[in-house]
């Protein structure tokens, strides 16, 4: 097994904010089971900013921690600091990822932007 | 903590009796074997005596053993020996698409320097089909090389049909062995094998030990030259105690081959039962018959095998996976690849080998555990869901 | 009766100790180190503390030593390893007169190939003369092979310079030091060293334990290819017991060496005193400064090392002898030759090596039966009596 | 070492007939010691009969013990019939000789029939 951060050990024991929000604003889905990992994040956004954020994940337990901590950075954060959350940074803050996950796994930042992206398409296209 | 260690197949501990006839070597009877003087005569004697009872366990005389440090150095003395001893003319090898990559890597790197590789398919079970191999043979065959059993999904090939077509046409056949020897009855004589690689680790020898048989009058170019150790096949001072315990160790899995199969088999079967009772949507991979007695692989839909890894180690289960995020070099297993096995349920496989620990007292402990963790990373599985939600499994 | 070794450098019994450090690795920490469980753990840990302590003996960093079964092994990776990665390209390798048989066999199969070859002549003493590897050096010369000193007489190279010189012309220097691992300090980085290979046995190590020094940019061929162990360069299950046991060989050995060599040159210089003193016409082979502490090297006028050896052996002392009726090829030593020493002076060669369980005390014995049988057989010796007849020695 | 017979041991470990008869009638020599063996026969012929006969032997445990073996087997032996002592029935006589050691070490039998030879020669020149 890769040698895992605590921190990552952690989030992939006791993963928060499993799931999907209900009747989400926005919905962003990355990776694909051939390359092993897949994370599908949900948010509820409020007053530009998120409200809520839960994630669905098959994947490894880099991918699982990955989901987590992100869904953790993001809660309560706006639109635009969350678009800010690099994957480096998730990385950081799970005290480091075995090199071999750092492109696979580490995919939880993108997901959650696309979720932000999804949202903010949408908000615009019932602006407009 | 409970510890169930299902992943035997990496590794075994090293059977009682045969670390102690080891030690001796270490120790008293620590001389070289191609000393010319006393101290080198009990090393002798000893290596020859391993080599008989390496011999007896694939039906072959002593004479015709080659001692490696491994299965992988027996398969590349193998192939890499007789391509580079070039008797036969030709440029083509046939092996197949689940072979260890002990073998695979080595054609790779042949087929850089100009040897054209044909490998063949396998049906969903793993199986390679006699009529393809003797489809594929053209007079530009050198060497057919397939393994006898898959260590991964278990499954045992038509040995004695594989070798009859290569024998057939006069081309040297080579089985990498090192999953099946120890475990099922294997006779070089009686297959017309020419080229056996065996490890002896596979069946609770040391760490270190393998065997190459070679058939008289099949010429190898060693990978290691030096001394004439070996025949002059690979040079170095003998490994004694290694040899040693790989001669003990053949000699035991020859003797209670049927005991130890048997127990595997029955716990196995029932291991299988018992998780495919509690946890739907499972899958076997391999021959349900055909197949190791000691080997088990399922795949879990819609969670992936490190996940399952990690969860299950922290309820003290070792098992290994073939996905890619196990495997060292990130790509999920070839050989489930092979049989079309999907990338998602690739992904969440498990391979199970019982071992000289394993206990059918263990089973509900076992269930339990993987019942519980699959529930658990279902629920957090988008393809769980989405099954869920569209009532079909896309796996 | 008496056992006196004196052939230590064929083989030694492994250091208690080192046993002790490799038992549990047969049995508790049993794992695979490529395992992705816990049981992979320890030994992976294992195997890294030995790859400190192997780097450490030579100067080198822990991420630079390959693991492999021999010094042969290792000798062969290193060589055709390199030659066959082709990445400096030119046809012509550089090596001497006096190499093991581990590099003088293979540069025979790659002067086949088509492959050049020059083997540098040795002095009397069997030493190198840099200014020679500097003048044998051509812009298609793709490596140096030198060893650092010679089993059998003992000889050590002047490898700082020889290295400084094909480091000069940015060509890869290799060097070969079974012999002299453990035993004579050695700095690859000081010394600019880019190959070297090492055995554990012959610092009272494992068999089946070699090791392979690689800097960092030379790129080699794996022998053994498979899985990525070893960084690539060695597919196969890693034989942790016998790394563990090379790597406490190595921390034993850099810790007493001063103490090991300092103990070995007194008692090999009083037992060359004594023996010289009571036997007339003996000749010292190899350097009699710049040799391997525990190495003597005798050769006995007017008699054969075989009969030496089967004599000495009924007294109980165990020797080697570079004689042709010993030698398993039937050629008397080509280091012999090479040094210039006559025909009937190879045959009476001696090859004496130190260990663990010598002691001075036993001088006075070896002393006695060697003075006692060179009579014995120089009495029926016609070279001997030709010798008395005409008053000279023709050796 | 190589294996060999208790025999071999034997003549080894007590040879017989060593050294050089005095004022020889025949003299026979036979390697060198490049090869690593070399024998030295000396014989005293009476009536046609190997009276006496003696070998000095540079050579390995074969090559001492084939020497005693060939004298043994020579001695009172008529000229035609010692000259009919092969080297291989050296080696029979020895129980057998490691196969390594059959061609190098096993020329007893040749250095006696040189030594035969050249008695003959001299009877004959002397006759002559
Ligand atoms: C200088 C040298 N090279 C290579 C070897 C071969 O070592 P091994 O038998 O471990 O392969 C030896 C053996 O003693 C040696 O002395
Ligand atoms: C079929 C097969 N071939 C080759 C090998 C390689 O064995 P080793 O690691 O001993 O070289 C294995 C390992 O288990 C195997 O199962």
């Amino acid at each position: 097994m890769p040698e895992y951060s605590d921190k990552v050990m952690d989030h992939f024991t006791k993963p928060r904010n499993i799931g999907e929000v209900e009747e989400p604003d926005g919905v962003g889905e990355v990776g694909n089971p051939v390359c092993g990992d897949m994370m599908k994040f949900t948010i509820k956004v409020k007053d530009n900013m998120i409200e809520d954020v839960k994630y669905l994940t098959f994947g490894c337990g880099a991918a699982i921690a990955v989901s987590s901590m992100v869904s953790e950075m993001a809660k309560g954060k706006t639109l635009e600091e969350a678009k800010k959350i690099t994957n480096k940074q998730v990385a950081e803050e799970l005290g480091g990822l075995p090199g071999n996950k750092m492109h696979c796994s580490n995919l939880g930042a993108d997901a959650l932007h696309k979720a932000i992206e999804d949202y903010q398409a949408k908000a615009q296209a019932s602006a407009g | 903590m409970k510890t169930v260690n299902l992943d035997y197949a990496a590794a075994a501990p090293l059977d009682k009796s045969v670390l102690e006839a080891m030690i001796p070597y270490f120790t008293e009877h620590y001389g070289n074997p191609s000393s010319g003087h006393t101290l080198g005569e009990k090393p002798r004697k000893a290596i020859e005596k391993a080599r008989e009872n390496v011999g007896r366990l694939i039906g072959s005389e002593a004479k015709n053993i080659i001692f490696t440090a491994s299965a992988s150095e027996a398969n590349n003395l193998a192939v890499k020996g007789l391509v580079r001893a070039g008797k036969k003319k030709g440029d083509h090898i046939i092996t197949s698409g689940v072979e260890h990559f002990s073998i695979l890597n080595q054609l790779k790197g042949l087929e850089k320097e100009g040897y054209r590789v044909t490998r063949l398919p396998v049906d969903s079970y793993g199986s390679v089909d006699p009529a393809q191999l003797e489809a594929a043979i053209t007079d530009q065959t050198i060497l057919v090389t397939i393994q006898a059993a898959n260590p991964e999904i278990g499954t045992i090939q038509p040995l004695e049909e594989l070798a009859a077509i290569a024998g057939a046409h006069d081309i040297p056949f080579h089985t990498d062995a090192a999953a099946a020897a120890g475990w099922i009855p294997i006779d070089v004589e009686k297959s017309g094998i020419d080229l056996l690689s065996l490890a002896g680790d596979q069946f609770y020898g040391p760490k270190g030990s393998g065997a190459l048989y070679v058939r008289r009058g099949i010429r190898l170019m060693p990978l290691v030259e030096g001394g004439i150790q070996e025949k002059g096949l690979r040079a170095g001072t003998e490994n004694v105690p290694a040899i040693v315990g790989l001669g003990e160790a053949a000699k035991a899995a020859l003797e209670t081959m049927e005991e130890r199969a048997a127990k595997a088999v029955e716990m196995r079967d029932r291991l299988k039962e018992s998780i495919f009772d509690a946890i739907p949507n499972l899958h076997l991979n391999g021959h349900p018959e055909k197949r190791l007695p000691r080997n088990l692989n399922v795949s879990v839909s819609f969670v992936e095998g490190e996940a399952l890894l990690m969860r299950l180690q922290m309820a003290g289960i070792y098992v290994s996976s073939g996905s890619s995020c196990t495997s060292q070099v990130l790509k999920s297993s070839h050989v489930l690849t092979a049989i079309g096995v999907s990338p998602e349920l690739a992904q969440g496989s498990l391979q199970l080998t019982l071992g000289p620990e394993s206990s059918p007292e263990d089973i509900p402990y076992i269930t339990e555990n993987l019942a519980e963790i699959t529930t658990l990373l279902r629920n957090m599985s988008p393809l769980y869901h989405q099954y869920l939600k569209e009532g079909k499994n896309n796996a």
